[in-house]
């Protein structure tokens, strides 16, 4: 047992704390809010090799452990940096995961930073059931036509590569039949309407409207792709999850300080007793969002049942303690907390935004149940 | 006890009702179903309507044109009109200023500005809050200095909801600085397009410039707009604070709160059933619909003894943090219901008509902008932590 | 619309008040705990004609509006009285409802205190489920024979008459198939167990053993009990919510003094903020009770469902803010809040068991539900 | 990062396991199990069994007869041991005194009063806390004056747990009213036997008399019982106080809570169906359970930087105030779960092999007088309003 970090996560984490903490400006975030990213930020952290850290040796990279990817993604949440990483751990795994040689060379270029990458699979109706795929595949010729719409698809519209889940068989919601296709740039019968986030990046409504695909566009094995989708969505969520303990670091620290200058009726508001003990509690509740994202990147290895009942525990964990810490911390900033000038606004909404993604609090406290149950 | 409604207050609600569906634009209520912003003009249009009425300033006695309603009836609007979606009257004018003026202001000051406050020919603003003061509204800074017929205006107002569109704005100013902090304030009228003030929105956290910093730098006031006694602003600015506020607990903003999120729970679809069927997310629903239902009537509670002449004490107090703590929970609610469609962020989509539409489902665009603007139901008008403290110093003595 | 207390209200309360703060001794609770109740407490609230207050002119009484009820329940709370006044709300509304001339004489009996009465509807199994009645009721010749076993029969072993249910057709859950039958004290073939309970008053377990009966036992239509029970358990749910709120206002007022009265660390412990502001939390949510207790009473008379919603929302309100504001009372008090000495231990430990009676909290907002949906 | 133990502390824990299966006495396991009352000569026998072992004092040094583990070997004991419901391990002499004697006591002292608490000659409680002091502990008033070879006590101490069994107390008392209150406090060892000593039981909420309040009239006390310096006891007290607590987090009962409310909810029925298949109950066992798997990984982490030479800091308050909801959240689930059955109160079935049984199932009886009793963890040991000020200072630097 053992709690620290290696000297090489040491490291990384201390050069990338270093590095966003310069370089992720106002400036920066103001060039982000057009194109969902600042591309000198995302060639800095290409330099710094920090997508490496996300994949395995075998898969091109360094790392691929879930403490790797705690320490990536804290920091990035800590900076506030709207880079699509994640998107690249999503997309980058299933296709180092399940690729062929060829398509595997984007993985190496991805994480090289030469190429960006996207997830499409949810759905408008499809909410956070990962299973549920209403666009289908079918085989015409040697290849395949795709038709569907894929919703709020992170990156959509920047990325190079997309990787689309399109069912080949069963019904809507079955779990079989589920199958991936690597889609390039510019795909002919592709439509996408590209769109700011709350919470900083862009995001895409794709309509695929009979879109014809080479027979090699397919990835892996036909109509077997839920396991591994399943499985990068567990280092997603686990991703996810440390980037909210950083974002809610930088809120907490922001409120530590407010509460040190900010004077009221005299004194520091930081000497009343009642703000003093829910400041108290924010930190109580951020050490249990940090021992639940400990857990999920300790387990992510695990087998199938321990790894999800791990990635529900923490979601419902870190979604209830994300939303705590947002909300308590404009609270005690008071009026000033609810500007945007100020820095704890981006902060706030990216915590209020993680419940959307991959489950919300109350979907994975059901969640949990049932796996428990199983 | 009868928790029943008079015959006539039944009789009123449906003379409201008829009048709501025959009067309220559609074009409008439509907007303020789906959250989308509403123009000057739009608020100008509503208050024209109830204006011709008699409806617009319900809690204005009749001498002075209002509808001389009690506290039940002024429930009742409430009820009704949030209900129908109506846009809420902007309370500057006619809920904050317009009863100071009738009860503090000279006689030639109610006779010009309570008509133009009715006919919309002035839209008010308020300059209480300064930059670093928070909930310390008596550590006023802006200074009023005399200089023949007029104030001389210096200084920095903030959290001046809708400025931009006020040619008005009463402010507390200081005018001297003998004695306690509050006994020095004055209470002025001050025309925004008077040389040297100068406006700068303020955006909120949902991207709105909802509120405003004011600029004071060598502003000319007429003494006549001097309200009352100079340094006797604090009294008057008390008496509208604490003036019997309808509406602190926002039941009617509640109900159709919750309205809209069951609706939308019914809609959106999870694990192959409709949201509302999820029973987690349903007891989610039931916690905050039986508070409110509990709500409600200390609400009307605290209603009917205002309409029998008693004065709320801490009840207030406890209104406001119960009401905005429900409000804020319904708006959470409501985000977690729309799912991922929460992340989206479409500005222009909460402009009608735009051609940038939604993304996804209409009644999914306005739910994060409402729950990061609600943040400020509990910071504003009185921080909930400032009314905790007045309800322990009151109930408890301590 | 009027909140106000009619004069007879006002009356009654002034004067259970007076009394019962003058009855409710230690003495008086010491007697108690071996019977359950004080002889001379239950006499001297039948000499006020409390009971009276339960029912409605037609059933012998003055009252019997929800409102009557909370009025004098309200005061037991406050007080902390523990003599049965709910078990002869409960079994009297039955035997009033239901009951023949003959029956309904015990109701006239009641009312004046000369007969104390009890409800046998609870079974080792039931929990909260109303229509869970397992022991079985058979005819046998001209009567009837019943067996089966009923639990924590509150003031059971004290009682002078029982109301005992037990299903004469359908299966375990029916609604269809309740009977109701009145049983006089000492009947043979009944095995009782009495014991005290957490809350103050005595319980007991109840066996019956081919407890043969006389036609005329039983009360009311064959197999027609539900609505009459889920009625009479609607008022006892309103009596025993507007009991807690009187416990509560008697928990926040020691709380009160206590903080006004109480240095640490050089100060009256009342003004340290936090303190403040969770008194101030436990003033608003006492509040809510208040109103949910409210609407409850006023709407006993109300068609079926809007009664059964008022119940649940009612008991779901009032159970939470019970359990909060005993715990949080006994927290600001400190040790001294932990001990039987101080008047907070029954108050508290009264609070604890509201949940235990007709439903916690999660149950009926389950039930809330339920109901909704419908 | 590693989340797993090492090759040898997973065969200590295997280990103790089998040492558990042979020797813990089922009639003890049992008792614990149903939660019912342990006897003094309960505690002794498991105590002498462990001491048989060398396992009783985990945390002493091999050298004072202790089995000298770190951190985490004291932790998979507190796991194990709670997991197979054994008795605690009476803390006052093992854990609180034990270890200010080996770091302030003279060689005469440790030489005589550390075999006896292994031995288990003497029973220890605690002399801290006096009326109307709380959480306060530097305003002592209990105090003892020089007279001789003696020192003269007198005064009141109070919440002394399990004293009705001791026949030695702890005590902070006066020495001096100079300086600061913390700087004339000694640290004295008395007999409970000596002449002047009442012992008066406090029942608490549940109705056992658990603590005890120790009245001090003319007591004399040897000097030798002077532990360290005259007017040095804060230092001592404090170094106990702070002094490295194992299980301050209580992870290893939560988790034998947690287990016991599963198998009840799995046992009892509601609607017709196990209760741990209602969906808003099992959410319940859920949240806690969530809860407790991120606190135990706190722990881990704590407990490993411990093992590595770290001393604690703010971690211990926050552990001590999540550890403590966590527990008492699971008592309150509990009392939920068994429904009606938590209303019977029968004092004697909480006996073993007393005549009167309990009413309903055994899971049942103890769970009331649980829920009552723990509401005491987040007031002792420093109440959690007392940790949160600490946090807050410590951390927030407020």
């Amino acid at each position: 047992m053992n709690f620290q970090l290696t000297e090489e996560r040491q490291m990384l984490q201390d050069g990338l704390r270093r590095y966003l903490g310069e370089a992720v400006t106002p400036q920066a975030l103001e060039a982000a809010q057009t194109t969902g990213m600042s591309p000198e930020i995302w060639a800095g952290l290409s330099e710094m090799g920090v997508a490496g850290a996300l994949f395995t040796e075998d898969q091109g990279g360094f790392g691929g452990a879930g403490f790797d990817l705690m320490v990536v993604f804290e920091e990035l949440g800590r900076a506030g940096a709207v880079e699509p990483m994640l998107e690249l751990l999503l997309a980058g795994r299933l296709v180092a995961e399940l690729g062929d040689e060829t398509q595997q060379e984007i993985v190496a270029q991805a994480v090289e930073g030469a190429v960006q990458l996207a997830f499409a699979h949810g759905e408008p109706a499809s909410r956070f059931d990962l299973e549920r795929v209403e666009t289908r595949a079918e085989r015409s010729g040697d290849g395949w036509t795709l038709t569907g719409r894929k919703s709020v698809v992170v990156n959509g519209a920047q990325a190079d590569h997309i990787v689309v889940s399109a069912r080949t068989s069963g019904d809507v919601a079955d779990r079989d039949g589920i199958s991936l296709f690597l889609l390039p740039k510019g795909t002919a019968g592709i439509e996408i309407r590209d769109y700011p986030l709350s919470q900083g990046g862009h995001a895409a409504e794709i309509v695929l409207d009979g879109v014809t695909l080479p027979a090699g566009a397919l990835l892996g094995a036909e109509g077997q792709a839920f396991e591994a989708i399943e499985t990068a969505q567990a280092r997603a969520t686990a991703a996810i999850c440390a980037d909210a303990l950083g974002a809610m670091e930088t809120a907490r620290a922001l409120t530590g300080d407010y509460l040190k200058t900010r004077k009221q009726f005299g004194q520091p508001i930081g000497k009343f007793q009642a703000l003093q003990h829910r400041a108290a509690d924010m930190l109580i509740e951020i050490e249990q969002a940090r021992s639940a994202v400990i857990n999920l990147c300790g387990h992510l290895e695990a087998d199938r049942d321990t790894r999800e009942i791990h990635v529900s525990a923490t979601k419902h964990l870190v979604g209830k303690v994300a939303r705590l810490v947002a909300e308590e911390a404009v609270q005690m900033h008071g009026g000033i907390g609810m500007t945007e000038e100020y820095d704890l606004a981006r902060f706030a909404r990216r915590l209020s935004m993680l419940d959307q993604r991959f489950g919300d609090a109350t979907f994975h406290l059901g969640r949990f149940v049932r796996l428990r149950a199983a | 006890m009868d928790l029943n409604f008079t015959e006539e207050q039944k009789a009123f609600r449906a003379e409201l009702r008829s009048f709501l569906e025959e009067r309220l634009p559609e074009r409008l209520s439509e907007k303020v179903r789906l959250g989308q912003r509403l123009t000057k003009q739009d608020y100008e249009e509503w208050h024209a309507i109830l204006n011709e009425k008699g409806w617009l300033a319900g809690n204005w006695p009749k001498e002075h044109g209002g509808a001389g309603w009690n506290a039940v009836e002024r429930h009742i609007f409430e009820e009704e009109t949030t209900a129908a979606h109506a846009p809420r009257i902007v309370p500057f004018g006619l809920a904050m200023l317009g009863p100071v003026l009738q009860k503090f202001g000279s006689k030639e000051q109610q006779d010009y500005w309570l008509p133009r406050i009715l006919n919309g020919d002035d839209w008010w603003c308020q300059g209480y809050s300064e930059p670093g003061a928070g909930s310390d509204l008596a550590s006023v800074k802006t200074t009023a200095v005399r200089d023949g017929d007029h104030y001389v205006v210096n200084g920095q107002k903030t959290w001046t909801t809708l400025g931009q569109y006020a040619n008005m704005i009463f402010c507390l100013v200081r005018t001297s600085k003998e004695g306690k902090p509050q006994e020095g304030i004055s209470f002025l009228l001050v025309d925004m397009n008077d040389p040297g003030i100068t406006v700068r929105p303020i955006v909120l956290l949902d991207g709105e410039p909802e509120v405003n910093e004011v600029f004071f730098d060598n502003v000319r006031v007429p003494v006549e707009n001097l309200v009352g006694e100079e340094n006797k602003g604090w009294t008057y600015a008390k008496y509208l604070l604490t003036h019997e506020r309808t509406n602190i607990a926002g039941v009617g903003f509640a109900n159709a709160g919750l309205a809209n999120l069951k609706r939308i729970a019914r809609l959106e679809q999870s694990g192959g059933r409709p949201l509302i069927e999820d029973p987690l997310f349903a007891a989610k629903i039931a916690e905050v619909e039986i508070s409110l239902m509990a709500m409600a009537t200390t609400n009307l509670r605290v209603v009917s003894a205002a309409a029998a002449g008693q004065a709320p004490g801490a009840e207030s107090s406890m209104l406001k943090v119960k009401g905005t703590v429900i409000r804020q929970e319904i708006n959470a609610l409501t985000k977690q219901a729309v799912g991922p469609w929460a992340m989206p962020f479409v500005s222009e989509a909460l402009e009608a008509g735009s051609n940038e539409g939604p993304v996804g489902p209409s009644y999914a665009m306005s739910a994060t902008p409402h729950y990061l603007n609600n943040r400020k139901l509990s910071i504003y008008g009185g921080s909930n932590e400032v009314q905790k403290t007045i309800i322990a110093k009151a109930i408890l003595e301590l």
